[in-house]
């Protein structure tokens, strides 16, 4: 009788890379929800209409390389991606930015390095970079949050986005683009001025962001990944924002809490930065990619031309990771130092 | 080293071994200027000038001057063509001058100039230098220009503006606009897009090279394994 | 052949080559030289002559320059920069006015403004600037004529109070999307038209013997 | 001393170790024909000393120790040698190797054994001569040869005996059982290592999952000689690597490309210090093991006493196998083990286990995917390595980085890729990474030497060359100063005058002599 | 005073990169990159070079071209700077490192067609810059250069082992790379 | 400005060029002196990491010689024993591309020893001159024998051996010399699915 020669270990544990997959979709469900109340559906309808896109692109690509689709299609990750572009994406964006958008993450960002597992820059950032490059009208357009405009309904969303310049919902700039207009302003002013920056970091945006920390913190509990980026970087961003905030002068460039909660913080500190395959390898260089990240952002976000500037710090840390990993291995077993009490 | 024939000289030039495609030479003003078609032909002309001009004057020189001092002449050489065609430059198309900007000077550091100075020019006589120099000048310039359409087109919409500049006043509503409400993918005409484009460009020819060795694969003679051999131990009595 | 007659040979020959190079260098930028200088000349005269066009004047714009200091009240440049008077017939009918906007969305944006002597906008261009393309470079002649609506405007049309971009209920369109630049833009010329009518008499010339014609 | 210290990474898998009811031993019998390996244990293969058709008794040599990094064998019951021939043998390659076919005549009829009355008394060599003797190897899984870790006091003073009863891999009751019913037997087994290692601490680590074993040990360890502790720490995968469980007990590490002996610690299997108990006081070599033969494939799993040699399908038949299901057939534990292509291969003395799943138990891996870099592997590795480096960099070769990476500190345990989400077989990328490193620096020795000797044959021609031209140069000058001499320019008369010189040389020479 | 040379530097190291944004010495870049070690030293050898020839072609433009009226002569006679600086360099790298001699063997004599160099020169004058100026300004063209071609080196040791499609293995990938690694330093506009 | 530049740009211009070079000359003059070198220690690396067969496949008659012309610039694929490994290694070493190896040359093969059947040896030691390690013992008309361990498996012996008694035989057998092998990675696996597919 002849048995399969298969190599140890014989049995395998539970994840599979679907489900990890699977556990990050999961988790921007909170994010999601808070974001399609405060802000109407847009996002969902994105995220749907890119999905499809991004499913779609996948298998040109797949197809173009001659590779077998079916496993590959089925390992979510291009869904993650597409998901994750379309949450950082204005809620009411027109078909054709959405689909560019899809088209840079999954071919450039991705399949022209060899698609999954292979590509050194997020893609999902490179599509967000590549269309803040070009469109950069489209993309500054950001919609009122409840309470402050009408939220579109369904109905609306779905014309947004098919028809170009149809829908005309009441736009209005996001607090940290707010912060980085008025630099003559105190912040007391700046508050006191615009209706959207509320006591903490603007309508909408504070429970957004405490919504994808809460779904963050649940995935890393799930084991998925570490806390050492996330918490790299909202140490670091917390730490620059201390020493940068004077409690409100014109030079002042906003409270931790202010960044913390604003933006895509959160968001990025849990969904983009953790992103294994474009970061940093071991636990000591996560930390140190995630601190990287976090300065960065600061300094764009309040000397820089780019008022969320989450995007930029990955994309330029990613291009560093593969340096970081060849400094930042952990202690292997017996390397040690032996101290001299051990004798 | 006998010199090769018209012939594979065209082909080397214009694709088996683009400086630009292939040698990766002169990437800096290849990226730089390559934002639109105008930009590109300036460059291109101005290249093509010095490589023609020091290919023929290195030809020239080439059994007077001695090993030692081979490079700095070279150089010189050089040096001078790029002034005369920037003072020239400066003085009859000025606006393009100033759009090329310090990448005409630098002419004076493509390594493609220095590179056919040395590995051709040096080693041949007039003719087929000069050939050599217009050929590679050509497909350098070639590439730049297909590169220069490529951006317009997708960070404009459009092509051919602004070529007044190069070809006077009748030459400025050549240009024409495909759509006008074509969202510009700025991305194109900005830095990071002139490294993709080219790195796509790349591709595609490497694309047309595979296929193309994949057809000629069948044809080929079968080598002789171990035909180099040499007896390490000497005449075995 | 020993070293030293190798060195010397290798060395006058170099030496040689350069005389050579040099003498072409030389010979050719004798020929250009002057055609050189009217380009240059041609080339910065061409943005004012957009603004005071050839047949608004008969003096030559760049020939007849003053110098404006930096951080001039109003003007806010970052350095020295030179304005240039327009003159027919011996009178001076404008002066075309260096002016910074310092609020610009990413860094300075540098301008000129033409006024007549009338206090109305001539023309106003930029120089330079580093606005977000696509976004706010719409300031920029050659990607739109936006700078075109300031042709003919006064302190006195629209009024002060619409010196300002529509959104902040002002007489002038803001870009879509990108309202800190024209706000800027808007501002600057008209502090330059403050600053004219401030400077008036120094700037156009007017001495007790050629009193005003008209008040603005 | 009861705190005990964790050890970074590590994994939970399902144990699965009741299945094959630890704590009873059951008999696999003596099957009709014994096939030994030669070799079974790291180290030289023994020589040799029986030939086809000799009759042995049980206890008898079969081959003897070649070397000091060498074990001997000896026939585990009475028969005849019917071949001495390459078997497949159980080994990850399938290959064969040379093995002694002994045809079993049933009488089980032994030599007479004889052991140390009073082994305190005996000087350590001399019962290191006799674990020796008795062809004892490692039975923790690797087959290093005991008596040569016994040395181990040559290099440095040793301080503590740990006996490893850990037994960390799933579906293994082996040890377990062992404890269980031969408790005060391992515990003399480890007094009378710890006599000849000289060591005045005995630890006997037990896992916090084997609380029958616990409480024997607990019980036999009180009525021992000598300071005899017995130590329980939480359960997880691979607790029972030789360098974790020192972490765990000492808190200390073992230096890298060092060994425990470095740190004065010695550590063995259970079954080993049995099997050294038995060498000792009864003389007994080492033939027979207890063996699980586990999985959900068969109908009556269990720990079998087996003597080496028996053909895993005679096992398999004892335990009654059910082949419908199963396409695996795995020599060792699920972690560590490798699969057998066929069961007509032999129980030596490492095969702790014989495990044979069902499909839906241990399913087959599905196609790997690529690394995500998802760091789960990083996690788990018990050695602080990064699993995914060298994975990537094992991919492409790379030697150096590797290096720097540590491979070497790589105990092959499996965590990794048994965490891996893309199903990577990440330890076979380590083991053929550490097949090539080692291929290359023996390649490195031997190019170097070639180097050498190339470089002195060129020199030695040289010098031949060199002297044959200086003879002739030397003959030539002669010749011409005879002609100088004799006034002719022409080289007839110069040719003339050298064979006149010749001959004249000749007489003279001749005329000497 | 000090603030502002930092400034300087680091609006030559990140804003203006040399390499990513200013597309100069992109032929090295590309070149060189593909193995770490090499690329530190080619870093190295370029640092030198760069910061020496930015400071030599300065005083020689100051004290030599501007008194004697020859300032279109800048190019060439910035070349021979170039040149004889690289030259020095190379017989120093020789001595001091044979293998980074072969290694950097084509491309030490090509620095001098390192189009950052002669940039470095020329920009100097469009920019008006001092002595000390020069000196920071050469200095930081060099270190843009050398950070970003060592994490490029180190990337593309990670894409030797990707699994590139056919047509994208080599330059073009790399030239990919590039392009991504450009856009990301987009992000430093404006910064200073 | 001396009025004399003004009245003879051209005259300057070659002064000033004049002046540079001859100053420069100077710099480099002194430092070819100050920074002289002799040797060239990479053909030692290069070496190091031929693998010394001296089988001369290469076209050079031995190692050493082949590493000197690599060191001048000879293409790195002309080594067959070395195999891809050796190419891969000295590019990394140069930092070249990696190519495949030249065909010409001859084909990668497993090591070999050469064996020679000694009832056939007539002891000619024709095996021993050819042997560039000396590798075979033996003196004339008394059986020769390899020295195993230190035979390179270059195969220099069997031509010259005039009653064809040298047997090449592979170096590496058996379960000792057995190495685990690299898993094809998933992607390679599938381009095999794919030629397949294109295949049928
Ligand atoms: C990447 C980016 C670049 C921007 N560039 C400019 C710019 O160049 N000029 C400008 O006025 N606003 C710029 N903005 C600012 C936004 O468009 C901002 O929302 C707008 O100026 C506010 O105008 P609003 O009052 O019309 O909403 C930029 C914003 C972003 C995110
Ligand atoms: C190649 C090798 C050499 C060893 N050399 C020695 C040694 O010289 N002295 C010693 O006491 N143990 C030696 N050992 C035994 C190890 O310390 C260890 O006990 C043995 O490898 C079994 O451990 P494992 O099953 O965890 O691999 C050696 C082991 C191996 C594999
Ligand atoms: C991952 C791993 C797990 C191991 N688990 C055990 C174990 O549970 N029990 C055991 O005795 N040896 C185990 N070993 C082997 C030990 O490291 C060590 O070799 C053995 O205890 C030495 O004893 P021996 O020489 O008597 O075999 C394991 C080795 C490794 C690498
Ligand atoms: C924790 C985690 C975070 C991820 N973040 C991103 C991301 O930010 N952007 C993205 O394109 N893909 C992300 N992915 C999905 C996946 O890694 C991505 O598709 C690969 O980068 C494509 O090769 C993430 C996956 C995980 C498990
Ligand atoms: S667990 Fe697997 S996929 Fe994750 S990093 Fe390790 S090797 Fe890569
Ligand atoms: S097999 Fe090696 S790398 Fe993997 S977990 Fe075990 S020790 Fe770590
Ligand atoms: S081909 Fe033979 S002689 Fe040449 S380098 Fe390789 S092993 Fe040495
Ligand atoms: S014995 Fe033969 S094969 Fe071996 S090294 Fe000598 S000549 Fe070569
Ligand atoms: S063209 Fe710039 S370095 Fe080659």
């Amino acid at each position: 009788m002849s048995f399969l020669r298969i190599t140890s270990p014989h049995g395998h544990g539970p994840l599979t890379t679907a489900q990890v997959m699977q556990t990050v979709l999961l988790a921007t469900l909170p994010g999601v929800v808070v974001l399609t109340w405060f802000f109407g559906p847009g996002t969902l309808i994105n995220i749907l209409f890119g999905g499809a896109v991004a499913l779609a692109c996948e298998y040109a690509s797949l197809w173009l390389r001659d590779r077998e689709p079916a496993p590959y299609l089925s390992d979510y990750s291009v869904l993650v991606t597409s998901t994750l572009l379309c949450i950082a994406l204005p809620p009411y964006a027109p078909w054709w930015l959405v689909t560019t958008g899809i088209l840079a993450s999954v071919i450039l960002g991705k399949h022209v390095f060899g698609g999954l597992g292979y590509n050194p820059f997020n893609p999902a950032m490179v599509g967000y970079v590549v269309l803040l490059i070009s469109f950069p009208l489209q993309m500054s357009t950001w919609q009122a949050p409840r309470g402050l405009g009408e939220v579109p309904g369904l109905g609306d969303s779905v014309t947004a986005l098919l028809t170009p310049g149809a829908y005309d919902g009441v736009t209005m700039a996001t607090p940290l683009d707010l912060l980085r207009q008025n630099k003559g302003l105190l912040l007391d002013d700046l508050y006191a001025q615009a209706p959207q920056m509320v006591q903490w970091a603007g309508i909408g945006w504070e429970w957004v962001n405490i919504e994808f920390q809460a779904g963050g913190v649940w995935v890393i509990y799930g084991g998925v990944f570490t806390w050492h980026a996330p918490v790299g970087m909202l140490v670091m961003l917390g730490l620059c924002a201390a020493a940068g905030f004077d409690s409100g002068s014109s030079e002042s460039g906003g409270s931790p809490l202010f960044h913390w909660l604003s933006g895509a913080t959160m968001f990025g500190a849990f969904f983009i930065i953790t992103d294994p395959v474009s970061g940093a390898t071991s636990n000591r260089g996560r930390l140190l990619f995630g601190a990287l990240v976090g300065l960065l952002l600061y300094l764009i976000r309040v000397h820089g031309n780019y008022p969320d500037a989450l995007a930029f710090a990955v994309l330029i840390l990613n291009f560093a990771a593969p340096f970081i990993d060849q400094y930042t291995q952990p202690v292997t077993y017996g390397h040690r130092p032996q101290r001299e009490d051990e004798e | 080293m006998t010199t090769p024939s018209y012939a594979t000289l065209t082909h080397n030039g214009l694709w088996k071994n683009n400086p630009a495609l292939v040698q990766l030479l002169g990437l800096c003003p290849l990226l730089a200027v390559s934002a639109s078609v105008v930009n590109s032909l300036g460059l291109a002309a101005a290249t093509l000038f010095v490589l023609v001009s020091s290919n023929l004057c290195v030809s020239l020189v080439r059994n007077v001057v001695s090993e030692t001092i081979r490079l700095p002449v070279f150089v010189m050489i050089i040096a001078a063509a790029v002034t005369a065609i920037e003072l020239l430059m400066q003085a009859y198309t000025y606006e393009l001058y100033q759009i090329l900007g310090i990448f005409l000077p630098l002419i004076t550091t493509n390594c493609i100039i220095l590179g056919r100075a040395d590995a051709f020019a040096a080693k041949n006589p007039l003719l087929p230098s000069l050939y050599d120099g217009f050929i590679m000048g050509v497909g350098f310039g070639a590439v730049l220009v297909v590169l220069g359409a490529i951006r317009e087109l997708l960070g404009t919409g459009g092509l051919f503006a602004n070529m007044q500049l190069l070809f006077g006043e009748s030459a400025r509503n050549w240009h024409f606009v495909i759509s006008e409400d074509y969202p510009a993918l700025l991305l194109a005409i900005l830095p990071p897009g002139a490294f993709i484009v080219t790195g796509f460009l790349i591709a595609a020819k490497n694309a047309a090279d595979n296929a193309a060795k994949r057809r000629a694969e069948a044809a080929r003679a079968p080598v002789v394994a171990g035909a180099k051999r040499v007896r390490v131990t000497g005449k075995i009595s | 052949m020993n070293t030293a007659g190798a060195i010397s040979r290798s060395a006058v020959m170099l030496g040689c080559f350069a005389a050579l190079a040099s003498a072409v260098i030389a010979w050719t930028w004798l020929e250009t030289e002057d055609d050189i200088e009217r380009s240059i000349r041609e080339a910065e005269a061409r943005q004012l002559l957009e603004i005071f066009p050839p047949d608004s004047h008969d003096n030559s714009l760049i020939d007849d320059r003053f110098m404006v200091a930096a951080d001039t009240a109003l003007l806010e440049l970052r350095r020295d920069r030179e304005g240039y008077t327009v003159r027919q017939g011996g009178e001076v009918v404008g002066v075309i006015l260096p002016a910074t906007a310092r609020d610009g969305y990413s860094g300075d944006i540098e301008l000129l403004v033409g006024v007549t002597r009338t206090g109305a906008v001539a023309g106003a261009r930029v120089v330079s600037h580093r606005e977000t393309p696509g976004l706010g470079d719409g300031i920029d002649m050659r990607k739109s004529s936006w700078m075109q609506s300031f042709d003919r405007r006064s302190l006195s049309s629209p009024v002060r109070a619409e010196w300002g971009v529509k959104k902040d209920g002002g007489y002038f369109d803001q870009f879509t999307g990108a309202t800190v630049t024209p706000r800027a833009v808007v501002a600057a010329v008209r502090r330059s038209l403050e600053y004219q009518q401030l400077h008036r008499a120094s700037l156009f010339e007017i001495t007790p013997e050629s009193p005003e014609e008209v008040s603005p | 001393m009861t705190t005990v210290f964790d050890i970074h990474g590590g994994i939970h898998p399902p144990e699965e170790k009741s299945l094959s009811n630890p704590g009873e031993v059951l008999d696999a019998g003596i099957p009709p024909t014994l096939v030994l390996p030669l070799s079974q244990h790291i180290g030289k293969p023994p020589t040799l000393e029986v030939a086809i058709g000799d009759r042995v008794k049980g206890g008898q040599l079969l081959a003897a120790a070649e070397g000091l990094v060498s074990v001997p064998l000896h026939a585990p019951t009475s028969g005849v040698i019917t071949a001495i021939e390459p078997r497949p043998v159980p080994h990850p390659s399938g290959l064969e190797n040379l093995c002694v076919e002994l045809r079993c005549d049933g009488e089980d009829d032994w030599l007479e054994l004889e052991g140390f009355e009073n082994w305190q008394s005996e000087a350590p060599e001399t019962l290191v001569a006799s674990v020796r003797a008795a062809g004892i190897a490692g039975m923790g899984g690797a087959g290093f040869p005991t008596a040569v870790k016994l040395l181990a006091p040559q290099r440095a003073p040793m301080h503590t005996l740990i006996i490893n009863g850990t037994e960390c891999e799933p579906y293994i009751t082996a040890d377990d059982t062992l404890m269980q019913v031969q408790a005060a037997d391992i515990v003399l087994g480890a007094e009378i290592l710890a006599h000849i290692l000289g060591v005045e601490r005995i630890l006997l680590a037990v896992e916090d999952n084997k609380p029958a074993a616990l409480t024997a040990m607990q019980a036999a360890a009180a009525d021992a000689g000598r300071v005899c502790e017995v130590m329980t720490f939480p359960t997880k995968y691979p607790s029972g690597g030789e360098k974790q469980l020192i972490e765990i007990l000492t808190g200390k590490q073992v230096p890298t490309g060092g060994l425990p002996a470095d740190l004065g610690i010695v550590c063995q299997n259970p079954g080993t210090a049995v099997a050294v108990k038995n060498a000792i006081c009864e003389g007994r070599p080492l033939t027979d093991r207890i063996v699980t033969v586990t999985g959900r494939a068969l109908a009556r799993p269990g720990n079998y006493r087996t003597r080496l040699g028996t053909p895993i399908d005679h096992l398999l038949g004892v335990a009654g196998f059910e082949p419908k299901n199963n396409r695996r057939l795995i020599h060792g534990g699920p972690m560590m083990g490798f699969a057998l292509e066929s069961a007509d291969v032999p129980v030596i003395k490492t095969t702790n286990c014989i495990l044979v799943p069902t499909e839906q138990e241990l399913p087959t891996p599905p196609p790997a995917q690529a690394c995500i870099r998802c760091g789960l592997c990083a996690e788990a590795c018990p050695a602080s390595l990064l699993p995914q480096q060298l994975y990537w960099y094992a991919r492409a070769r790379d030697q150096e980085q590797l290096e720097r990476h540590h491979l070497a500190d790589c105990i092959e345990c499996g965590a990794c890729s048994w965490v891996c989400p893309s199903h990577i077989p990440l330890v076979q990328y380590y083991r053929a990474a550490k097949g090539m490193m080692a291929d290359s620096r023996a390649e490195k020795i031997r190019s170097d030497r070639s180097r050498g000797r190339f470089e002195a044959r060129q020199e030695r021609l040289e010098q031949e060359a060199a002297a044959r031209e200086a003879q002739r140069a030397a003959r030539r000058a002669a010749a011409q100063q005879k002609a100088a001499q004799g006034g002719a320019d022409d080289p007839v008369a110069a040719a003339i005058a050298r064979a006149k010189a010749k001959k004249e040389a000749a007489a003279e020479e001749s005329g000497e002599s | 005073m000090l603030a502002d040379y930092a400034l300087l530097l680091a609006g030559t190291v990140l804003v203006n990169n040399f390499v990513l944004v200013q597309f100069l010495g992109l032929c090295p870049f590309m070149g060189v990159s593909n193995k770490l070690e090499t690329a530190m030293g080619m870093s190295a050898a370029t640092t030198f070079v760069l910061t020496l020839a930015s400071v030599c072609s300065y005083l020689t433009y100051t004290w030599l071209l501007v008194p004697l009226e020859l300032t279109y002569l800048r190019t060439i006679s910035f070349i021979l700077v170039i040149a004889v600086v690289v030259q020095f360099t190379e017989m120093v790298v020789r001595k001091s490192s044979p293998l980074l001699h072969r290694v950097l063997g084509v491309y030490l004599p090509l620095i001098t067609t390192n189009c950052a160099v002669l940039g470095v020169a020329l920009l100097n004058i469009n920019q008006a810059h001092n002595f000390t100026e020069s000196l920071f300004y050469g200095f930081g063209a060099a270190v843009g250069f050398s950070l970003v071609l060592v994490l490029f080196a180190a990337m593309r040791e990670r894409l030797a082992v990707a699994d590139v499609p056919e047509p994208f293995q080599g330059a073009a990938i790399g030239m990919i790379t590039a392009g991504l690694a450009s856009l990301a330093f987009m992000g430093f506009a404006g910064l200073v | 400005m001396p009025a004399w530049v003004e009245s003879q740009p051209l005259l300057a211009a070659l002064m000033a060029l004049l002046g540079l070079g001859l100053g420069f000359g100077a710099v480099l003059g002194y430092a070819s002196v100050r920074f002289r070198t002799e040797g060239n220690p990479l053909v030692d690396q290069i070496n190091q990491l031929l693998p010394q067969t001296q089988c001369g496949q290469c076209g050079y008659p031995g190692c050493k010689p082949y590493a000197t012309a690599i060191a001048d610039g000879d293409a790195i694929n002309k080594c067959p024993p070395g195999g891809q490994e050796t190419i891969d290694s000295l590019a990394d070493l140069l930092d070249v591309e990696p190519q495949p190896l030249d065909a010409e040359h001859g084909e990668e093969k497993e090591p070999n020893v050469a064996y020679i059947r000694e009832d056939e040896c007539i002891g000619c030691t024709k095996c021993i001159q050819a042997c560039p390690v000396d590798a075979i013992l033996g003196a004339a008309k008394l059986m020769h024998t390899v020295i195993v361990d230190e035979c390179t498996g270059c195969d220099l012996c069997v031509d010259p051996c005039p009653v064809d008694c040298i047997d090449m035989v592979p170096r590496k057998g058996g379960i000792e010399h057995w190495r685990w092998e690299l898993p094809i990675p998933a992607e390679q696996r599938d381009n095999i699915i794919a030629s397949d597919r294109a295949a049928a």
